[in-house]
């Protein structure tokens, strides 16, 4: 009973206060963010009472507008599907947080909690079984409307999608040997470990760059972001989602913002220790040049999870950064870099992976 | 490891995923305005009228990447329980897995050369 | 479908209808139907000098389902005016138009055989933006008052 | 959907579908349409369909008198206007076998350069766009923000220039003009850097654009490209150096040639041209001769303010020339001449009757050619490479359709 | 070479004058124009411009010197443009210009100013030298019903003075004060009264003397002019009617906007009076815009067309019933003779009608003059009496006729009825088809009334008193429906199935011309309305 | 002299990776981002520093803008207070759109110019504010130096100027004043601060220097 109630308000606390708000503070960085490095302020008017919040407010007015916008559905669409796609897009980016850790185990009046909502022995498989799900989204919505333009986008999608989740898959592998498991919980405890007497945590970053260099950019065209924004392809085809109006729109909009909080949550839980804090324990930090803080239990688990959404942030902010710098791909290039390049580079980062572990032993 | 309960909170998170989204997409279909024109009625396609219909059959060159993935998607599966268990199958299983690496990549070699990639 | 209230007493929906103008003045998707010199200004005035962005009108939907602001910016023709009422037909409701320059004012300089002697002729506009082209101030004063258009009128829901 | 049309296009009976990109599209920053078959992402077919800006230049310049046609010079190549009014006014001056003092010549030739950056700027920035990278547009932006807020100091409008009259200019250069040109042109060097640090050294964008929409030589040459198109094609051919106007002769300037053909080279020579446009100005403001700007005779140029406000001769004249039955009326006779503007050969076939408007005024469009050799560069490609081919011909609406 | 010319060379090339003949004028001859304020060719010499210096050389030597008032001598050589006239002339411009004031802004004369064309041609390329205060005179003076003077754009030509006094014979302007303070000014309190003094405006080479009725009406670059001969009396003065229909908004329907002289030797030379001049009202006043049509007492407006085929069919019904001679036809002496050649052609040759006139007892008969004025106030009197449009049998009045009911149907052409013909004499007509070109208050409303296009709007010819056939031409499209003479006699005898009748303004000059010898030239300028007023058509009135 | 040099490119190994390329690119675009976000923060705390980005906030800030500026017109009075219009149609004359309408009427006695404009409208909705009426003037009577932007409008009646909108054309006729050296890089962040300052009335501001009068 106690768990039940832990999980509803684990769920409640993820999707509530971390993934709604995460993506939504992501819709606001894409504006601010790309303002600020563009030289430019970015939206600012909008206000409540004199409040403007550096432009929140503005993502309010956004969001509020789509509500009243008018609900246009096509007629010369199949109906069934141009609602229910929508639908699925945001279902299919809620549920994949449900296996990511984002803290340790918390002894809290006695009763342990982990700070996952599902702690699944097959965490891996959930999500790659669950996140495509999105694709079915894009290939049903675009195909709803009957537009050729989105017939475009959705096809462009689907090839995109399907060929780089093969490369998200392989990339992991590497990872899997080393760790030894595909329970995610188990693979963020792991990269608590030290090498070099304590100097360099153990983080997959260090024991996987070749993984990191081909997750990276396979998980980022998993967000359909730019360079990878082929099926919206804004310029060329104006989107996938181009009969879609006001929020449902605004989900496919909102799922995308996700994704990428999610890749981010999944950057930071493969490759960059998930929830661990450099030299934090249990007991409080022990630094390799002999420093002590002990610190309580409560406060170590609020650090890491403070770590675990500050390393969300960043990558929240580095995928900004990335998304507003490059140029996009071209259909035939993006598949030929994930199949010729990254699945290659994949492959081999298996074997090498799994001579190294070989020799180690 | 109580696998029940993390299947109930998966339950849980599939329910709420789905009330949240579900809500949405109900309650957007009751607010707003509603009008029409015979213009809005057909599809955008840059302020011209479309000719022919989007749904018709699609280049025989996307089929062949889902063709692709299917075959691959379905090895990586493989590979998951065999790195999980990696350190334990030692040397042999990995000579093992190299030869089943090697056929993909073989066959992915293959298709390279059939032009699959190819787009012109 | 306009907001009736059988009580006579008004002071929730103009609260409501208030919240939603706030919503929708500060949330303009807008479409450019760039076609000629007037381009060059909406460039300037959605770049980093003038950041049509402040006021929440700058991220161009090439889509008019998704877009609520018609910027049609430059000359129409004859050739053109028929995809311009498209445009505008297609686009979903609450949609303003705002005519760009000189040419979609009134024709402008171009008083001849080819020209639309403005896009009023065509389809409803909200906003007047005169210059040739406008100076990227003018298009902000016009989005400002534009945006006290959109508060100050009923809201459809 | 009933009006399915199935047309078998090989042997494979792969279907096409056609596809409008355009009218309003954004890709077609100007307005064009472009209707494709497409198997896939190839393009089978392609068809540019024109006319969309189509607003009767040639008519409007013959219902107004020579000097006030400038304004519809203007709204030609509307991303550099003051180019089309020297090219413009260049041609009515040799059809009134005119010169303009040395002065004025430099300071149209700074001009011109300033507005070649800032076509390039604009080109450049609406490539990237459509590309996808909106940084090095906003950028680019900034840079040729930079130019219009100086010329706006000095002509007093930010894109229609209106800026040159017969036998002159509507104003001087001011004394400050050099020295805030000076640091524009630094900024002008340092966002270049910017653009090449983004994306002439980035491989997505080095695929986006090598080998892309090509064109060769002889067709280009056949198809009439001249500027930047025609010397990314190794073609050496420049009206600055083939018949010098202006004081370029007196200027030392490199002209960069590419020679593969391809949208990269485009892009790239446009980069190249801004470093040598800042060349040009540089060394044109370094050698500004004193002296008046506008041609002296009373008859062709207005005479200063002070003298219409305070001299009866100098109001008379003003008069004179302002009236309509007085004002520059060209000898009967016609005349071409060409200049080299941003995107090519800019030319302007005038005929005079004697009368006070012109009594033809063609213009020789400079992307016209280029928009016409658009199909075949797009018929080799993907529908996303029709988005760096039509970015990099650089179409202007109001000069191609007129 | 015989005795009585002088040959001199002008420029190198040589040409004779009979003696006596000034330079000046030898000059303009000979194609070489000799700029001028002061000199006009009807006028005295006076001499005081200086504008027309030229060189001259006799005997070996030469000199710079007026050109109007020097005469041709034998072997004299005259040169126009050399430095040292350039020079002078240089110089007297900039002399006259000293105390111009700077009133190009808003005098009427700016764009036909001479001082503006030759500051233009001979003006000095440096602006002037003069600094200090200009002499101030009085301005905006009425001198006259329509004429101001402004004293300061005077250059003192005395041309105004010379013409009251040597062409109208009243001596009524002198020139007062002296040196830079002499100005001109009406010798009578009440200023200049006569019936030529528009002309003064004309003959100004600067805006010095403007016209009150034209004054900040129109700018003069706006107007266009047409050539065409004045409708006011039978002496069939050459006019120039100046109009502008650009400005559409601002014109308020008023197209012609100034009448100005057309130099003809004949006829009027420079001139033209006062009632020609400002009679360009009644072109676009109170206009008929449309036909009607009245049946059974219903009026109602109707397209032209319909109204002729209601005419014709009233006409052949009423022939029918009371035969021709019943039927009488009312000519206008204000029409072309093109218009009454078919109207001659339709009604006496086609109809066989034998009351056709022209005339109506008791119209106004103006004053005649010495000069141009002719009792005679229509153009076109003697082209009618040319073509016979007079009754062929003598037997009353039109009036008594209609009375005693000889007369009960009136085909009329641009004739006040209702003033002329009593309300019951009105009333006994069954029949009255009526062509009008402006709207008559009628107390018996016609059958079929027809709008009718006046002079500006038609091209044709007038025939003076004195027999000299002069072409009009049309300045602009008729107001409204209206429709010319010509045209709507044809359409009318189509209606009637009658052969003969001409189209065409060609085939009408034919038949005229067979008709009476006062037609067989038709003078005037052919050519069509030119787009601006000609530089060579101000030269003229300027002289 | 001018002369044609070939600068073809080639590419190498860097290229050919994507990553080293991607970085640079990142890297600057991560330099753009915490310089200008340093710049916010010191405005954020109140630290004089430059603001972090080059945008003019418009209806709070406005640009310094130049005297020889086309824009929104005005007519002046001269300095007894009289119009200087004189209805001469010049401007009329010069326009090629042909949006100013003047009828022109005869002034009362007592002022020394005969003529003055009864009506006096410039339809802003035609004009391509070329500026071709200014120089054509030769009575320094029209002017399109306001300095005001503000001009769009929800009617096209409302975008007709006239005579009295003219004359006073409202509390901010502005033109900059004359240029002051550098003041062009208000637009540099990089060297010099963004100007962010308000209008001030100038009602005679004049590019052209009025010269004698002697009428």
């Amino acid at each position: 009973m106690f768990e039940t109630i832990a999980s509803i308000i684990k769920i409640c606390f993820i999707v509530v206060c971390l993934l709604l708000p995460m993506a939504f503070l992501l819709m606001w960085a894409e504006r601010k963010e790309s303002a600020i490095m563009q030289d430019r302020i970015g939206a600012n008017r909008a206000s409540v009472f004199g409040i403007r919040a550096w432009g929140l407010i503005s993502m309010m007015a956004d969001a509020i507008k789509m509500f009243v916008k008018e609900d246009f559905s096509p007629p010369f669409a199949n109906k069934r599907l141009f609602h229910f796609a929508p639908f699925l897009a945001m279902f299919a980016v809620l549920i994949t947080f449900a296996v990511i850790p984002f803290g340790p185990e918390w002894t809290l009046l006695g009763h342990t909690v982990k700070l996952q909502i599902a702690d699944l022995g097959v965490g891996f498989l959930y999500m790659f079984a669950l996140a495509p799900l999105g694709i079915y989204a894009i290939a049903l919505g675009a195909w709803a409307s009957n537009n050729k333009y989105s017939a475009l986008g959705g096809i462009r999608a689907v090839g995109q999608l399907i060929s780089y989740e093969v490369v998200v898959g392989l990339s992991l592998i590497g990872l899997v040997m080393v760790f030894g498991t595909v329970q995610l919980d188990s693979i963020v405890v792991q990269q608590g470990d030290y090498w070099f007497n304590g100097w360099i945590p153990k983080w997959g970053v260090f024991l996987q760059p070749l993984g990191l260099l081909l997750f990276f950019p396979a998980g980022f065209a998993e967000t359909k972001r730019v360079p990878f924004d082929l099926p919206e392809g804004e310029s060329e085809i104006i989107g996938f989602n181009l009969e879609y109006s006001g929020l449902k729109f605004g989900l496919f909009m909102m799922s995308e913002f996700i994704e990428m909080v999610i890749l981010g949550a999944l950057l930071t839980t493969f490759f960059f220790g998930g929830w661990q804090v450099p030299w934090l324990f249990s007991d409080g930090f022990h630094f390799p040049w002999g420093w002590d803080f002990s610190l309580p239990h409560t406060a170590v688990v609020l650090l890491q999870v403070m770590s675990f959404l500050t390393k969300l942030v960043f990558f929240g902010w580095f995928l900004q950064i990335v998304r507003w710098t490059l140029p996009r791909f071209r259909y035939d290039q993006l598949i030929r870099l994930c199949w010729l390049y990254l699945l290659p580079l994949a492959v081999l980062n298996v074997v090498i992976t799994g001579i190294v572990i070989l020799v180690l032993q | 490891m109580d696998f029940n309960h993390d299947f109930v909170a998966v339950a849980i998170m599939l329910g709420l995923a789905a009330l949240i989204s579900g809500a949405m997409v109900i309650i957007k279909g009751l607010l707003g305005p509603r009008s029409t024109n015979p213009s809005k009625e057909l599809p955008f396609e840059c302020g011209v009228e479309a000719v022919g219909s989007p749904r018709r059959g699609m280049h025989v060159k996307y089929y062949a990447v889902a063709i692709l993935f299917i075959i691959f998607d379905i090895e990586i599966i493989f590979l998951y329980p065999w790195a999980v268990h990696f350190r334990q199958l030692g040397l042999f299983g990995f000579w093992q897995m190299l030869i089943f690496l090697a056929v993909l990549v073989v066959g992915l070699f293959y298709s390279v050369r059939k032009g699959v990639f190819k787009w012109q | 479908m306009a907001v009736e209230n059988p009580l006579g007493d008004a002071v929730i929906t103009t609260k409501l209808d208030a919240f939603i103008g706030w919503a929708r003045k500060w949330s303009m998707f807008p479409y450019p139907f760039v076609t000629a010199c007037c381009g060059m200004e909406y460039m300037s005035a959605s770049a980093a000098r003038y950041d049509l962005d402040r006021f929440g009108a700058a991220w161009p939907r090439f889509t008019p389902r998704q877009a609520d602001l018609l910027l049609v910016v430059g000359t129409i023709n004859h050739k053109l005016s028929p995809v311009l009422k498209r445009v505008y037909d297609q686009m979903c409701d609450p949609r303003y138009v705002v005519a760009f320059g000189a040419c979609t004012v009134s024709g402008g300089p171009y008083d001849n055989y080819a020209v639309v002697q403005g896009i009023d002729n065509i389809i409803p506009v909200d906003m007047y933006i005169p210059g040739c082209p406008p100076r990227p101030e003018t298009v902000l004063d016009a989005v400002i008052k534009l945006q006290a258009k959109i508060q100050n009128s009923p809201q459809e829901m | 959907m009933s009006e399915e049309r199935y047309i078998p296009r090989n042997d494979l009976n792969i279907e096409t579908m056609q596809i409008n990109l355009g009218p309003s599209h954004p890709t077609t920053h100007g307005i064009i349409q472009m209707d494709l078959q497409v198997a896939g992402e190839d393009i089978i077919e392609a068809d540019v369909i024109i006319g969309y800006l189509h607003r009767g230049f040639e008519k409007m310049c013959e219902a107004h008198n020579w000097n006030q046609a400038v304004i519809y010079t203007d709204r030609l190549n509307y991303v550099s206007p003051l180019i089309n009014n020297v090219g413009y006014h260049l041609a009515v001056e040799k059809l009134m076998d005119i010169e303009v003092p040395s002065r004025g010549q430099y300071v149209r030739m700074v001009l011109s350069e300033i507005m070649r950056i800032c076509d390039h700027q604009t080109a450049l920035a609406a490539a990237a766009m459509e590309l996808g990278g909106f940084t090095p547009f906003l950028y680019l932006m900034k840079g040729r923000e930079l130019w219009w807020e100086l010329l706006e100091r000095v002509v007093g409008a930010r894109v229609t220039t209106s800026f040159t009259r017969i036998g002159g200019m509507v104003a001087d250069l001011p004394d400050w003009f050099a020295a805030a040109a000076e640091d524009i042109l630094l900024e002008t060097a340092n966002i270049n850097r910017e653009v090449h640090t983004l994306l002439t050294r980035n491989r997505i964008f080095i695929d986006r654009t090598r080998g892309v929409g090509y064109i060769s030589p002889e067709d280009a040459i056949s198809y009439g490209f001249t500027g930047p198109m025609l010397r990314s094609c190794g073609i050496e051919y420049d009206v600055r150096v083939a018949a010098p106007y202006l004081a370029y002769n007196d200027i030392d300037f490199e002209i960069p040639i590419l020679t593969n053909c391809d949208v990269y080279d485009r892009f790239y020579i446009r980069l190249l041209e801004i470093d040598q446009s800042c060349r040009i100005i540089k060394q044109g403001l370094a050698k500004l001769p004193q002296g008046p700007v506008n041609h002296l005779d009373k008859n062709i140029s207005l005479p200063p303010k002070s003298e219409v406000y305070g001299s009866i001769e100098g109001l008379m004249a003003h008069f004179k020339l302002l009236m309509n039955d007085n004002g520059v009326r060209p000898e009967a006779g016609e005349v071409y001449h060409a200049i080299e503007a941003a995107n090519g050969e800019l030319g302007y076939y005038l005929v005079s009757t004697g009368e006070l408007c012109p009594h033809k005024c063609r213009v020789r469009p400079t992307c016209m050619p280029f928009t016409q050799a658009l199909p075949q560069m797009i018929k080799q490609g993907m529908i996303a490479d029709v988005v760096p081919c039509f970015g990099s011909i650089n179409m202007i609406g109001g000069e191609l359709d007129r | 070479m015989e005795n009585n010319t002088i040959s001199i060379e002008i420029n190198g090339e040589s040409f004779s004058f009979p003696p006596g003949t000034n330079i000046l004028k030898a000059c303009n001859m000979s194609g070489f124009p000799v700029p001028h304020f002061c000199y006009h060719p009807c006028l005295s010499i006076s001499g005081n411009c200086r504008m027309c210096m030229v060189e001259l050389e006799l005997n070996g030597r030469s000199k710079v010197d007026v050109a109007c008032v020097n005469t041709v001598a034998e072997g004299l050589k005259v040169l126009t443009d050399t430095p040292a006239v350039l020079k002078a002339r240089r110089a007297s411009l900039e002399f006259l210009l000293l105390n111009h004031p700077l009133d190009c802004p808003f005098c009427d004369c700016a764009g036909e100013c001479k001082l503006q064309d030759y500051y233009e041609q001979y003006g000095n390329p440096e602006y002037s030298r003069f600094s200090e205060e200009k002499v101030h005179k009085q301005k905006r003076q009425s001198i006259g019903h329509n004429l101001k003077l402004d004293a300061e754009r005077c250059v003192l030509c005395t041309r105004c003075v010379r013409f009251f006094e040597e062409v109208v014979g009243k001596k009524e302007l002198g020139v007062g004060h002296r040196g830079a303070h002499s100005e001109i000014h009406a010798l009578a309190e009440t200023g200049v009264d006569n019936d030529y003094t528009g002309n003064v405006v004309d003959i100004c080479p600067v805006g010095a003397l403007t016209d009150t009725t034209f004054r900040f009406q129109r700018r003069t670059w706006y107007l266009q002019s047409v050539p065409t001969i004045c409708p006011g009396c039978a002496r069939g003065c050459n006019i120039e009617l100046q109009f502008d229909l650009e400005h559409e908004y601002k014109r308020a329907g008023k197209r012609a906007q100034r009448i100005k002289p057309r130099y003809n030797e004949q006829v009027n030379q420079w001139w033209i009076c006062d009632s020609g001049r400002y009679g360009f009202g009644a072109i676009d006043d109170n206009r008929l815009q449309q036909a009607s049509v009245s049946e059974e007492g219903q009026n109602r407006t109707v397209s032209s067309n319909e109204a002729v085929k209601a005419a014709a069919k009233l006409i052949r019904r009423f022939i029918d019933k009371k035969g021709t001679a019943a039927l009488a036809v009312l000519a206008s002496p204000d029409e072309t003779n093109e218009g009454l050649t078919a109207l001659r052609q339709l009604f006496r040759e086609g109809l066989q009608l034998p009351q056709i006139d022209y005339r109506l007892a008791g119209e106004p008969q103006g004053v005649a003059d010495q000069l141009l004025k002719h009792a005679d106030l229509h153009p076109n009197s003697r082209g009618c009496a040319n073509l016979q449009l007079e009754p062929k049998f003598e037997s009353g009045s039109l009036a008594t006729q209609i009375e005693s009911g000889a007369i009960s149907g009136l085909i009329c052409f641009r004739h006040d009825l209702p003033a002329l013909l009593t309300p019951q004499q009105l009333e006994q007509l069954e029949l009255l088809v009526v062509f009008e070109t402006h709207v008559v208050e009628w107390n018996r409303q016609p059958e079929v009334l027809l709008p009718l296009a006046v002079y500006a709007e038609q091209n044709g010819s007038f025939t003076s008193f004195d027999g000299i056939t002069q072409q009009i031409n049309r300045a602009f499209a008729p107001s409204g429906e209206a429709g010319t003479a010509l045209e709507l006699i044809h359409a009318l005898a189509g209606e009637l199935k009658i052969k003969g009748v001409p189209a065409t303004l060609e085939k009408a000059r034919v038949l005229m011309s067979s008709l009476s010898a006062d037609f067989a030239t038709v003078s005037g300028p052919v050519a069509g309305p030119s787009r601006q007023v000609s530089k060579e058509a101000r030269g003229i009135q300027h002289v | 002299m001018a002369q044609y040099v070939n600068h073809d490119q080639k590419f190498g190994a860097t290229e050919a990776i994507y990553y080293p390329g991607i970085a640079k690119g990142v890297a600057l675009t991560i330099r753009h981002f915490v310089v200008n976000m340093w710049f916010h923060l010191m405005k954020a705390l109140r630290i004089k520093a430059r603001p972090g980005a080059i945008t003019i906030q418009y209806p709070d800030q406005r640009r310094v803008l130049p005297a020889a500026l086309r824009i929104r017109h005005r007519i002046k009075l001269n300095e007894d207070g009289r119009l200087r219009c004189t209805a001469c149609m010049l401007c009329e004359t010069a326009c090629p759109d042909n949006c100013i309408y003047i009828v022109p009427m005869e002034s009362p006695e007592e002022v020394p110019e005969e003529k003055m404009p009864a009506i006096f409208e410039i339809d802003l909705a035609r004009c391509c504010f070329c500026g071709m009426c200014v120089e054509a003037c030769p009575m320094d009577a029209i002017h399109m130096d306001t300095g005001i932007a503000e001009m769009a409008s929800d009617s096209r009646e409302n975008l007709v100027l006239d005579l009295e909108s003219l004359l006073k054309p409202g509390p901010i006729v502005c033109t900059g004043p004359a240029f002051r050296g550098k003041e062009i890089l208000e637009l540099l962040p990089h060297l010099k601060d963004v100007r962010a300052m308000e209008h001030q009335t100038q009602p005679e501001g004049s590019i052209y220097r009025v010269g004698k009068t002697n009428r």
